[in-house]
């Protein structure tokens, strides 16, 4: 009974907050009524009976939530939606594909013919999960690792202006750094 | 590894952990009063001290509320409302004695996604106020969470590393034979220092700092500003309290009982952190981001190997 | 039972005050802050958190407005107290106190809500073509279609090409593009910080220009046409006319003077308890306290900043015009050394060279160049490190003639 | 599933007593909100809005940590598996730090971890 209740109050949150991002003109709003959608979400995910997962999903959403209204903020005209213009590129496709596909999904929830569950989940989830990742194969981790690596040095290359040369000069003989504002090491 | 809520505490002690938090929240504000009184040259008196935060409590909740011009209200009051009620689930997982109010399998992981809403409810309180000043006390925030939150984190899990267990009450358990401070002292310190800096109390309290004219609570008034205000001292007294479960052996101890000895030994760290406070001017993140990166991320991430290596030995 | 006014009542034994400091009156400011400290008022950062403002002495023209739009933003319960030379500090606290535990006048005063955003807005708009003559964005720079057909005819935008002809809320436009010096085309906000700012300089306005949280560009200006005369300067003044002055009276104020430096220097930089304490020794100094009661305790407050490897840590590298805030912080403690060893000095200031005593001098367009490039929170460790007597051109040049 | 049930009811009791506190000073305040106060910044009226781009300088941070706090994902399922599992575990997860910490002594050196 409780456990209907929250599904169908998550449930109506997740779908109304991810409509609302839609909807909003402000680029704050749109990341915040995201998070929201992701959040009722990581409860949805909690009532499935995974917990692990439901509250890994809120740690990282919200990290990455405002991480990304940082960055819409930054490169997005009008951040606030003070001004009555809209944001959207091709809002009218984009809403027809997400309506879309949200409709073919429930229909097609609605409408296969789940199988009975047998058995019971393993009653230790996330510790079958830690089993999963370390058991065996250490190349998952590593090959995860190295992408991983490569994803740092890439995004410092492309979004850092200036290097270790401009830094320490050609030979990178510089006792310290010349740079615009000081930090707290070397 | 069953996964029942063996540990928890009956469901009515729901509705009393908020005000258990709001009165030893009240307290703390008192020994914070009586600080500053003294460093003033003040004599106020124990008494004196104790009745501010009725004071202040009085004062904005009678204090009328504002808005300003082109305010995001929305994200506004809900940042606002957000820190108060994310420390409050923060809490459910602290064992109060030997038994948290929700005794979750996987608590310490809970316990940093609450406290990480923080992030959100900061920036959105500076940003909604439309005001320069609190907007960049706002973004200072998010700053001071990319600097903290990975020392945080590892701190967390080498706890978690010690015990084998996720769950709060276990972590607990772990200690009957040695308290986890005295092997994992790096990351105890690293605990407390992102926990300070997590409800953005000085020395990391730029966000909210005097140079911004109270940074991203500049514009708030009346029970907005008590909200927030509450919210961040709550913030402060559960993740303080949260280290004596992690690293202190939570409610063991002689002759008091399991709830005394935490008592005991969160006040105790909470007087530390607010004579910290007064011993070091406001760190700025432009310095404190490559220290932490640099510095106390591969420190704790040492630590954790170690732990790691004394779990492996135990193991054989 | 009335029990709004009754919890009034509770909240106005600690009421937060804000301090419009007004320029050249810092003895008023001085004898305000030690009231407050006395009953154990703490200072409110901004308006929102205050309930009683305090104007300490009579404000020009300029700042007298100021002081009208702060206490258009303060929220009820407020009270207003202006102080004057000759003002009995302890009856008018006393009569603010009472005003905010006053139920009927605190619903009677904000039953008629000040319009809160006055056409001063508008006025005030030239600050954005004064400085850093606003960027040549047109709508094609954006690169973000508009749609068309907004409400038009509000001519104040001009010189906003992207939001020419639109109706902002408050009547205020939006920040426009402007270069970056990481190569980026992000919004420049104009922003007026100042005068009333925690320690601040009294009537300092700063209107920078800010990219995220660093200054691009600024310029200073002091509110009503400089500061005057320096309280500090005041016992050389004497000296100068030919009244018998001692250097003890002489280091005495520079004593103060700096500890009060220090004080605002540390409060930005929220170290508090220091802070504090150098507050507490100012006013020792200044009320005549024998050389034996305050020299130790001052010697010790110098030791602890200069052994402070934090502080040092944190304003490394954070340069302030020609040197560094560092250097300033320690050629401030040099000179309150050497105020401390002359406290009781007995000979006539006239016979002894007191230079290194003296503070630096900066006019508002120095301060300005100094800020251009710092972070937000450097921009203001640098205003507090040099707290300088701002002197307007005029003034300058009439001191540089006098030499 | 069954063990968040307090923290459910948790969570409805912190929002009740947000509204309550909201009441109670809608019920206490002396006056009615103030609506359209102008922001603050010293006193004088703000000339520009302060939404805005802002341009924070520490965005190569936030990719950063991004990158690495992916890995935290992995790294709590692991704590509780290293008894189980031994040492492959643990040469595993501390291998893969390693190859995290150089990609940060990269960024570090370029100067990444600075308001450039």
């Amino acid at each position: 009974m409780l456990a209907d209740v929250s599904f169908w109050v998550l449930g109506i949150v997740a779908v109304l907050s991810g409509f609302a991002v839609f909807r909003l003109n402000s680029m704050a709003r749109v990341t915040f009524a995201l998070l929201a959608s992701f959040l009722a979400v990581a409860g949805l995910v909690v009532l499935l009976g995974l917990g692990y997962l439901g509250v890994v999903t809120a740690l990282m959403m919200v990290i990455e939530m405002v991480v990304m209204a940082v960055f819409m903020i930054m490169y997005m005209m009008n951040p606030a939606g003070l001004m009555p213009m809209s944001m959207y590129h091709n809002k009218a496709g984009s809403m027809a594909i997400s309506v879309g596909t949200f409709a073919v999904l429930a229909v097609g929830i609605l409408l296969t013919d789940w199988p009975v569950r047998r058995g019971v989940p393993a009653p230790a989830q996330t510790y079958q999960l830690g089993l999963a990742l370390m058991g065996g194969q250490m190349l998952t981790m590593m090959t995860l690792g190295v992408t991983l690596f490569a994803t740092i040095v890439a995004t410092v290359v492309l979004s850092t202006g200036r290097g270790r040369y401009d830094r320490y000069g050609d030979d990178l003989a510089a006792p310290r750094a010349d740079d615009p504002a000081g930090g707290g090491v070397g | 590894m069953d996964t029942g809520d063996r540990m928890a505490l009956p469901l009515w002690w729901v509705p009393l952990l908020p005000v258990l938090l709001i009165v030893v929240t009240a307290g703390v504000v008192a020994v914070d009063e009586a600080a500053a009184a003294r460093a003033r040259g003040a004599r106020e008196g124990l008494l004196g001290s104790a009745v501010v935060p009725l004071r202040e409590g009085a004062r904005l909740l009678v204090g009328q509320r504002r808005r300003t011009v082109a305010a995001d209200s929305v994200l506004w009051r809900i940042g606002g409302a957000t820190l108060p009620v994310a420390a409050l689930l923060a809490a459910a997982v602290v064992p109060l004695g030997s038994r948290p109010v929700a005794d979750l399998t996987d608590g310490v992981v809970w316990f940093n996604a609450m406290e990480v809403l923080a992030w959100a409810a900061v920036w959105m309180v500076g940003w909604g106020a439309n005001s320069a000043l609190s907007l960049v006390g706002g973004y200072r925030f998010v700053a001071q969470g990319l600097a903290y939150e990975l020392p945080h984190m590892f701190a967390l899990i080498t706890a978690a590393l010690a015990a084998g267990s996720l769950r709060v009450t276990d972590i607990v358990a772990a200690q009957q034979d040695l308290w986890f401070v005295v092997i994992m002292p790096v990351a105890f310190v690293a605990y407390l220092v992102s926990a300070v800096a997590m409800a953005f109390w000085g020395p990391f309290d730029a966000a909210v700092g005097r140079d911004l004219a109270g940074g991203a609570a500049a514009e708030l008034s009346g029970v907005d500003r008590l909200v927030f205000a509450g919210g961040r001292w709550l913030l402060l007294v559960v993740a303080v309290a949260m280290a004596v479960p992690l690293f202190l052996g939570g409610g063991a101890g002689p002759w008091l009982p399991a709830w005394g000895w935490v008592a005991v030994k969160a006040g105790a760290l909470l007087t530390s952190v607010l004579w910290l406070r007064r011993r070091f001017p406001t760190v700025r993140m432009d310095r404190f981001t490559e220290v932490s990166w640099v510095v106390l991320v591969p420190l704790t991430v040492a630590q954790a190997l170690v732990v790691a290596l004394v779990v492996l030995g135990r193991g054989m | 039972m009335d029990l709004t006014g009754w919890l009034l009542r509770v909240a106005a034994r600690r009421p937060h005050a804000l301090v419009v400091a007004v320029p050249g009156e810092t003895g008023l400011r001085l004898a305000v802050e030690m009231e407050l400290g006395r009953r154990g008022w703490p200072v409110a950062d901004s308006p929102a958190g205050a309930d009683l403002l305090v104007v300490a002495g009579t404000p020009g023209p300029e700042l007298a407005a100021v002081a009208e739009t702060v206490w258009a933003q303060l929220p009820a319960p407020r009270a207003r107290v202006d102080v004057a030379g000759d003002s009995d500090l302890s009856r008018a606290f006393d009569a603010g106190e009472r005003e905010l535990a006053d139920a009927a006048l605190q619903r009677h005063v904000v039953a008629t809500p000040e319009a809160a955003l006055p056409h001063a807005a508008v006025t005030d708009h030239r600050a954005v073509h004064d400085i850093a003559a606003a960027p040549e964005s047109g709508g094609a720079g954006h690169g973000m279609a508009m749609e068309p057909g907004m409400a038009g005819g509000h001519g104040m935008h001009s010189g906003h090409g992207g939001m020419e002809g639109m109706e902002m809320p408050g009547g205020v436009p939006m920040a426009d593009l402007g270069e970056d010096r990481d190569g980026l085309r992000l919004d420049a906000l104009h922003v007026a910080l100042g005068p009333v700012l925690p320690d601040w300089p009294a009537g300092l306005v700063l209107r920078v220009v800010l990219q995220g949280d660093v200054v691009v560009d600024a310029e200073a200006e002091v509110l009503d046409g400089g500061a005057g005369p320096s309280f500090w300067a005041e016992p050389r003044r004497r000296a100068g006319a030919g009244e018998p002055v001692s250097v003890g009276d002489v280091a005495r104020r520079a004593a103060a003077r700096h500890l009060d430096g220090l004080a605002r220097f540390l409060g930005v930089a929220a170290w508090t308890d220091p802070a504090d304490r150098a507050r507490r020794w100012r006013d020792a100094v200044l009320a005549g306290e024998p050389t034996g009661q305050v020299g130790a305790p001052v010697r010790d407050l110098i030791t602890r900043v200069e052994r402070s490897r934090t502080l040092r840590w944190l304003i490394r590298g954070v340069p302030a015009g020609e040197c560094e805030v560092a250097g300033l912080l320690a050629a401030r403690l040099a000179a309150l050394r050497a105020a401390l060893a002359l406290l009781d000095d007995p000979r006539p200031a006239t016979d002894v060279d007191l230079r290194a005593l003296d503070d630096a001098v900066i006019t508002p367009a120095g301060l300005a160049a100094a800020l251009v490039g710092a972070e937000l929170a450097a921009a203001r460790l640098v205003v507090a490190a040099l707290d300088p007597h701002l002197r307007t051109p005029v003034e300058e040049a009439r001191s540089h003639g006098h030499r | 599933m069954v063990q968040f049930g307090p923290v459910g009811v948790l969570l409805l009791v912190g929002v009740v007593l947000v509204v309550l506190v909201y009441g109670l000073s809608a019920f206490l305040a002396v006056a009615r909100p103030v609506v359209d106060a102008v922001a603050f910044g010293g006193g004088l009226p703000p000339v520009e809005h302060a939404f805005s781009r802002f341009h924070v300088r520490w965005y190569p941070v936030t990719m950063v940590f991004l990158a690495f706090d992916m890995e935290m994902l992995f790294m709590y399922p692991w704590t509780l598996v290293v008894t189980r599992v031994g040492a492959p575990a643990v040469i595993e997860m501390f291998l893969f730090l390693a190859i995290l910490l150089a990609g940060v002594a990269y960024a570090w050196r370029e100067g990444a971890l600075r308001w450039t």
